[in-house]
């Protein structure tokens, strides 16, 4: 508790007050111009989802307030779109946690295996997913396709990958999980070995469970890199677009139509700038409330962590 | 060096004191190729039009900047750029994008309004926005304007279907190249949709090439019961119009049917009449029998593939696709093109197709540089030039198909092709609809093909909910 | 004027007050003790003379001069910390050569100034090692050094012998005022063993409730201390308190019940016939023997501890107020067991007397 | 100890399917890497073909053979782009990122988690929502096409990555290790600089990589507001794909070229990575 405190006004001089009291800002500032200058734009989008604003119908534009979102709302295409942009979040985020941080524990002990592995693995991660996209494609094609070989080898006849409303989730998923798990398992890894020895050997030499130890020491311990890394891969799950466009530009049907690939097409390729803006604007407040959620707990967390001390 | 040789040798050549093929081997004998031979020539035949009139060295020094795709036809028109160059004396730079991220870089160039590139490529379609966006010029006042047009540029010669299809008036559903349309854009380098076949596959089965759609359908659903690994034939399946516009859309317009008809000047769909209906089960009927296992996430690469790589027998598509599979492929040379009529009663093929056209930019600040650099570009010397020494293999100009050099080589290793093409080209044009929708409505319309292959819902259900929620779509705009 | 002033400095975290406008007075060279239970704020009181905390209110002068807009590393102030604070990526060497680093001391004073030191603490023997190579004690020395090497002005130690084992505490014990003594530094000490507070202190401020209950040398705060919650802070075996009514007897002279025995106080209770009060007897001044004494307190021998050098016996009175006595080690108890009676007699000139309300020495 | 021979087993086991999922695709792309076209678009797909370099020749040469002659490549071109603009994107993000960072652990001040989650908040403005008029503006203010540009935009990818992460493992540094160096008579920069930084290098290197590859990985925002003079690996290798059939061995090529300067990086920084970050776990 008091470490905390301390922690915060920590190297507290009042020699000049105000330089003082500016030096966070001094500090923080900077990063925050830099992005706003670049937020600009993003004041200017706002405006155009508040208008109807088709390149197509140039004399049609008008300001209606609201009148894109509530063509939103009213149209259950869109409701769609954000059940499975949540769907696909969930899932991928989800899946991706669990095996990174199984992966994480597996490499956790220091050894040049364990090592050479942990590099290796961030390969995926390396490989731009509109590309990693395109040999997925390649690979689950049902002639060419290697993963199709393999799975008919394995008894699965026309396993339908991509192409089917049955299967489709599932391959971007999988595809997504292959790209990104790395990332948790990086941050992860790092979060593990930063942890304090000592709780460990002492639940060593008591003979404690296994079991008990992970669910009782390590993960509370790890809970606040686990935030991390499933906050930023929120984010970008939300906003997924290269992998499920490339594999299948938001097919079958409107199985994968999620808020990226809607609001890409009716950007760029139904010119109709205002709906667009109007859908991503929605997946920003989702994602903002969402990642609040997220900041509160990790801060909480982070509090506790220290007040331990 | 003999280019002193060369330039006599070319002029005698213009002056028909020698024929083409003695040019060819006496310049050989001076060490200069075919290709280059072709260059040469079209150093001077460019002078032709160059002579027509317009003053083209008006721009002497400046430069213009071209927003271009990646793709055969633009190699061919590199090879030749440098003709361009010293016929103008404009310095040309350019920037080219990958096929799979090139529409986006131009609508967003033009959505806003940068002024960096004078002239782009661009597809018919893409024009129905571009144009009443206002972010494209109507080329007629160029087209017409002796000062800027050579007199031997010939427009008439571009294909009659081809310049009218890049021409429309911006009210939604009036007559491609009817009256008071304007020239968005110069058509350069096309395709359009007719059959290719694997002969060594439908000769194994002893399978004759496919008269008409109900014919195809049986014999693709024969070729894939026949469990040798490959299917019957190939089709585009992917979200988007690329599905709509080769063989289907072909397909259906010699059906007689259309995307929609105008009703009190308003469109109104026409996809759930009871024929189209009709066609389109028998459409899903062929893919779901002899089409790709894979088919909702077919791209026109993939249909491309198989029929190189011998999985599919045959392929209802762009014609230059399978130009372009019959070369450096497994089944390279077992490639056979084939026009198609699917409509059994219909007596000619009636290919929608897809142009490659030249556009100008609103933005341009080197408006009439950027027209001399199209006027050339779709000139016959150089479509010439492309179709003789590149790849421009389906050139826009009636006169180009029409010499010997591009008639022999496609002859020779392209069997049928020229064939399918002579069949053709007289009803090949833009079959759609023109109007601002047209990426909305073909990719709902792609989508709800996807539903209906995955039995998710009939086809009589879903053509009705389709046309109800284009319905909607078109009265949210006015049109 | 005192060279370290603290002026009615007041902190508190939320709704705690943690200080509550605190004063104290250092004078140059001297060592005083900041005693108090734990938590009761001695460390932030240290952070807040180091300049790493900010007070709510009040101020503090080094040398005559506020240092309030002074930064911590400006103040001339050196601190050990409780937990060590080392820097885990540097070695003991560059650990404890930091300050003259700060000061830009050129390279071989600063060697000799770190091994001097170092030897002084006898860690030369690990000056290469990485604190996490080194035993709390070596850390502890290493930490102690790193506050040393520069004769900081004001040395603040935090408990620093809190986190290490007996024998070591012992040992500084004994080594550090050798050590402040050399280097003549005004010394801020904080701990909550007594004994060390005694050891160390030229004087003891006795930290309660967000203030100084008594600042003295640490004979007044154990012979004479300003209450009882003071005089019960210090001293093992505790102080014995007895609740007592001093009465004027027909003789004049005054007498309390102590343990169901009427004790005549002496002189010195003199005016506190007829008020509420308690009486402190430290266990060093009850003598217990078996024989009837003038003035004892018949008691029975309850318990028998052999205390290091002193046996501590715990006696019952008649009524059961509980008496501790410790007398020199010797046998003469040993065979003392069951309930033997005996009597027990109090140095009343040695007595404490508080008032039962307000706990304040009378 | 059967049981801890059992539970080794059982740990190789995993670490072996792990491996294969994560590695069976990159083994597959380096194969067809040095394979041709038609070898590739082989049913049933197989491990058998003559192996050749062409691929990776053709994208080095900046020359690729094809039926009617030689037509040029910029993939060297594309792979220095994106190998300047990452790393100058992430150079630019530590600079303004790792000071910030610092002040949102080290100091409690008024609007600090505001200013902290705007910049977060920053990281889910989607690309495109902002394309458009970035466009605009950046063709007004003359930085449309430039490096500085990009540079600047990739700030809303890399940026909010490493002030998080990084703020965590400040976090993690007990405050008394820079009380104590303050005491020493180091400033708070020094303090910050051989203290708070050496300790939470680690983090520092874990954020670095990951934000130099998704910067690297990105390229709506070169595609938009660049010409092709500054566009990055992924566009360089999207070429491939043409009217004339898509390259798969060419592509394959140009993405295990594209992994190798990532991989180097990721190398050396994984000395920082392995090294376990117990010493920024230095709790008070």
């Amino acid at each position: 508790m008091a470490d905390v405190e301390i922690a915060m006004s920590a190297g507290a001089k009042r020699r000049g007050i105000s330089f003082q009291r500016a030096l966070p800002y001094l500090l923080s500032l900077p990063a925050l111009l830099v992005c706003i200058g670049i937020l600009i734009p993003f004041v200017t989008a706002i405006i155009y989802s508040l208008q109807r604003y088709n390149l197509a119908f140039p004399d049609s534009r008008a300001f209606i307030w609201f009148g894109n979102f509530v063509s939103l709302a009213k149209d259950p295409a869109f409701w769609h779109t954000v059940v499975v942009s949540l769907e696909y979040t969930a899932l991928t985020v989800g899946v991706e946690l669990l095996l990174g941080l199984g992966i994480a524990l597996l490499l956790e002990k220091r050894n040049w295996v364990n090592d050479a592995i942990s590099v290796l693995l961030i390969l995926p991660l390396m490989v731009a997913p509109a590309i990693a996209a395109l040999m997925w494609k390649l690979m689950t094609n049902p002639n060419f396709g290697v993963l199709s070989y393999l799975v008919s080898l394995a008894g699965v006849q026309d396993f339908k990958w991509g192409s089917s409303p049955d299967s489709a989730m599932f391959t971007v998923v999988l595809v997504d999980t292959w790209v990104y798990t790395p990332f948790i398992t990086i941050l992860l890894l790092a979060g593990l070995r930063a942890l304090p020895k000592q709780p460990f050997e002492a639940a060593e030499l008591d003979g404690v469970p296994r079991t008990f130890v992970f669910f009782r020491i390590t993960l509370p311990m790890l809970t606040p890199y686990i935030l991390t890394a499933s906050l930023f891969r929120m984010l970008d799950s939300m906003q997924q677009f290269d992998i499920i466009y490339s594999m299948t530009q938001g097919g079958p049907g409107d199985t994968l139509t999620v808020f990226q690939v809607q609001a890409y097409l009716e950007a760029f390729s139904f010119s109709n700038i205002g709906r667009s803006a109007a859908l991503v604007i929605v997946l920003w407040a989702i994602t903002y409330a969402l990642s609040t959620v997220f900041i509160k707990n990790w801060l909480k967390l982070r509090a506790r962590a220290h007040g331990a001390t | 060096m003999s280019s002193r040789k060369q330039k006599d040798l070319i002029e005698a050549y213009y002056q028909n004191k020698i024929g083409r093929r003695e040019l060819i081997q006496r310049m050989a004998k001076i060490g200069v190729g075919a290709a280059a031979t072709g260059f040469l020539l079209n150093a001077t035949a460019t002078r032709t039009l160059a002579a027509g009139g317009p003053d083209f060295k008006k721009f002497k020094g400046k430069s213009i900047k071209l927003l271009m795709n990646k793709h055969p036809y633009l190699d061919a028109l590199v090879k030749n750029l440098d003709n361009f160059k010293s016929m103008t004396g404009l310095n040309v730079t350019y920037d080219v994008f990958p096929e799979d991220v090139y529409f986006d870089k131009v609508t967003t160039a033009l959505a806003s309004k940068g002024s960096q590139y004078d002239a782009f490529m661009t597809g018919a379609y893409q024009t129905w926005k571009y144009g009443p966006a206002r972010q494209i010029v109507d080329l007629n006042q160029f087209i017409k304007d002796p000062k800027v047009t050579s007199a031997s540029y010939n427009w008439n010669d571009v294909t009659t279907g081809l310049r009218a299809s890049d021409a429309w008036d911006g009210k939604a559903g009036s007559e491609l190249g009817g009256p008071g349309a304007k020239q968005w854009a110069i058509p350069w380098g096309f395709e359009l949709n007719n059959i290719a076949y694997n002969k060594r596959i439908l000769g194994e089965l002893g399978i004759e090439p496919p008269k008409n759609l109900p014919d195809l359908i049986e014999k693709a659903a024969k070729v894939s019961a026949a469990g040798k690994g490959y299917y019957g034939v190939g089709v585009r399946g992917s979200r988007s119009w690329a599905t709509i516009h080769p063989g289907f859309l072909s397909a259906y317009a010699n059906y007689g049917q259309k995307d929609f008809v105008v009703k009190g000047g308003k469109l109104k769909p026409a996809m759930n009449t009871k024929e189209s209906k009709e066609f389109h089960k028998m459409w899903i009927d062929m893919i779901q029998r002899g089409g790709p296992k894979n088919w909702p996430t077919y791209t026109w690469y993939e249909v491309g593939n198989d029929l190189g790589a011998g999985n599919s027998a045959m392929i209802f598509d762009a014609d230059i696709l399978g130009y372009f599979q019959n070369s450096g492929t497994k089944e390279a040379g077992n490639l056979v093109y084939l026009p198609f009529a699917a409509n059994p009663s219909a007596d000619k093929p009636t290919p929608n197709v897809w142009i490659w056209s030249l556009a100008m930019s609103q933005f341009s600040k080197m408006k009439e540089a950027a027209w001399f650099f199209i006027q050339w570009a779709t000139g016959t010397e150089n479509c010439t030039f492309g179709a003789v020494n590149a790849d421009l293999v389906d050139p826009v100009r009636d006169s180009v198909w029409k010499v010997p050099e591009f008639q022999t080589r496609l002859e020779k290793s392209y069997p049928g092709y020229l064939n399918q093409f002579q069949k053709s080209i007289g009803q090949s044009k833009i079959y759609f609809t023109p109007q601002q929708l047209f990426p909305e409505f073909t990719t709902d319309w792609a989508a709800m093909l996807q539903q209906m292959y995955a039995k998710q819902i009939p086809v009589d259900e879903g053509l009705d909910k389709l046309a109800a929620g284009l319905e909607r779509k078109l009265r949210e705009v006015g049109i | 004027m005192a060279y370290l002033e603290v002026r009615g400095v007041a902190k508190s975290f939320g709704k705690k007050k943690l200080l509550d406008g605190l004063s104290l007075e250092v004078e140059q060279g001297e060592c005083v003790v900041v005693f108090g239970p734990s938590g009761c704020g001695k460390t932030v009181l240290l952070r807040i003379i180091a300049g790493v905390l900010e007070p709510d209110r009040g101020e503090v002068w080094i040398g005559g001069k506020s240092v309030m807009n002074v930064g911590p590393e400006a103040r001339g102030v050196a601190m050990a910390f409780q937990n060590f604070a080392l820097y885990p990526h540097m070695d003991a060497f560059e650990n404890i050569a930091s300050p003259l680093r700060a000061r830009s001391r050129p390279e071989e004073e600063i060697k000799q100034r770190v091994h001097e030191i170092a030897g002084l603490l006898r860690i030369d023997h690990v000056l290469d090692h990485l604190p996490k190579q080194l035993s709390n004690g070596q850390k502890q020395r290493t930490s102690l050094a790193r506050s040393l090497v520069h004769g900081p002005s004001v040395l603040m130690l935090d408990d620093p012998l809190r986190n290490v084992d007996a024998k070591i505490r012992y040992e500084m014990r004994l080594e550090l005022p050798r050590v402040f003594r050399k280097f003549h530094s005004t010394v801020l000490y904080v701990t909550q063993d007594y004994k060390e507070a005694l050891a160390l202190g030229d004087r003891i401020g006795v930290l309660m409730d967000g203030h100084f209950e008594q600042v003295d040398t640490p004979a007044a705060i154990y012979g004479s201390p300003r209450n009882r919650r003071v005089a019960s802070l210090f001293g093992d075996p505790p102080i014995n308190l007895f609740p007592i009514r001093p009465e004027r007897g027909g003789d004049g002279a005054v007498h309390a019940q102590i343990g169901g025995q009427r004790v005549a106080l002496g002189p010195r209770a003199a005016e506190l016939a007829g008020r509420d009060c308690v009486l402190g007897v430290r266990p060093e001044d009850v003598a217990f023997g078996f024989d009837q004494a003038e003035g004892g307190i018949p008691v029975e021998l309850a318990a028998v501890t052999p205390f290091n050098v002193r046996t501590v016996t715990l006696l019952k009175a008649p009524d059961a107020t509980e008496i501790l006595a410790s007398r020199p080690e010797d046998n003469s108890l040993a065979a003392a067991r069951g309930h033997r009676k005996g009597w027990a007699r109090i140095d009343l000139d040695r007595a404490l007397f508080f008032d039962a309300a307000s706990g304040a020495r009378l | 100890m059967s049981k801890g021979l059992l539970r080794r087993v059982i740990r190789g086991g995993l670490l072996l399917v792990v491996v294969l999922f994560f590695l069976f695709p990159m083994f597959w792309v380096l194969l067809m890497s040095f394979q041709t076209n038609q070898d590739i678009l082989r049913t049933p797909p197989s491990l058998t073909f003559t192996p050749t370099i062409s691929n990776y020749v053709a994208l080095i040469s900046g020359e690729i053979q094809t039926s009617v002659g030689t037509l040029p490549v910029y993939y060297m071109k594309n792979l220095w782009n994106s190998a300047f603009l990452s790393a100058c994107a992430v150079a630019m993000s530590l600079v303004l990122g790792v000071p910030a960072a610092y002040a949102f652990a080290r100091f409690k001040f008024r609007l600090g988690e505001d200013i902290a989650f705007t910049l977060l908040s920053f990281r889910f403005a989607p690309p495109i929502l902002v394309l458009l008029p970035l466009q605009l503006y950046f063709q007004d203010i003359g930085l449309y096409d430039t490096y500085l540009g990009l540079v600047w935009v990739y700030q809303l990818i890399t940026l909010p990555l490493i002030l998080w992460i990084v703020r965590g493992y400040f976090e993690d540094i007990s405050p008394d290790i820079e009380h104590a160096y303050r005491l020493d008579g180091h400033s708070w920069f020094r303090s910050m600089w051989k203290i708070a930084i050496p300790l939470a290098r680690p983090g520092i290197a874990a954020a670095g990589l990951l934000a130099f590859i998704f910067a690297w990985n990105s390229f709506i925002f070169a595609l938009v507001l660049g010409s092709s003079d500054v566009q990055p690996v992924t566009v360089g290798s999207l070429a491939f794909m043409t009217a004339s059939g898509i390259q798969y061995g060419t592509i394959a090529a140009s993405l295990v070229l594209s992994v190798i300067p990532t991989l180097v990086l990721a190398l050396y920084t994984q000395r920082y990575l392995v090294e376990g970050l117990s010493l920024g776990a230095v709790k008070g």
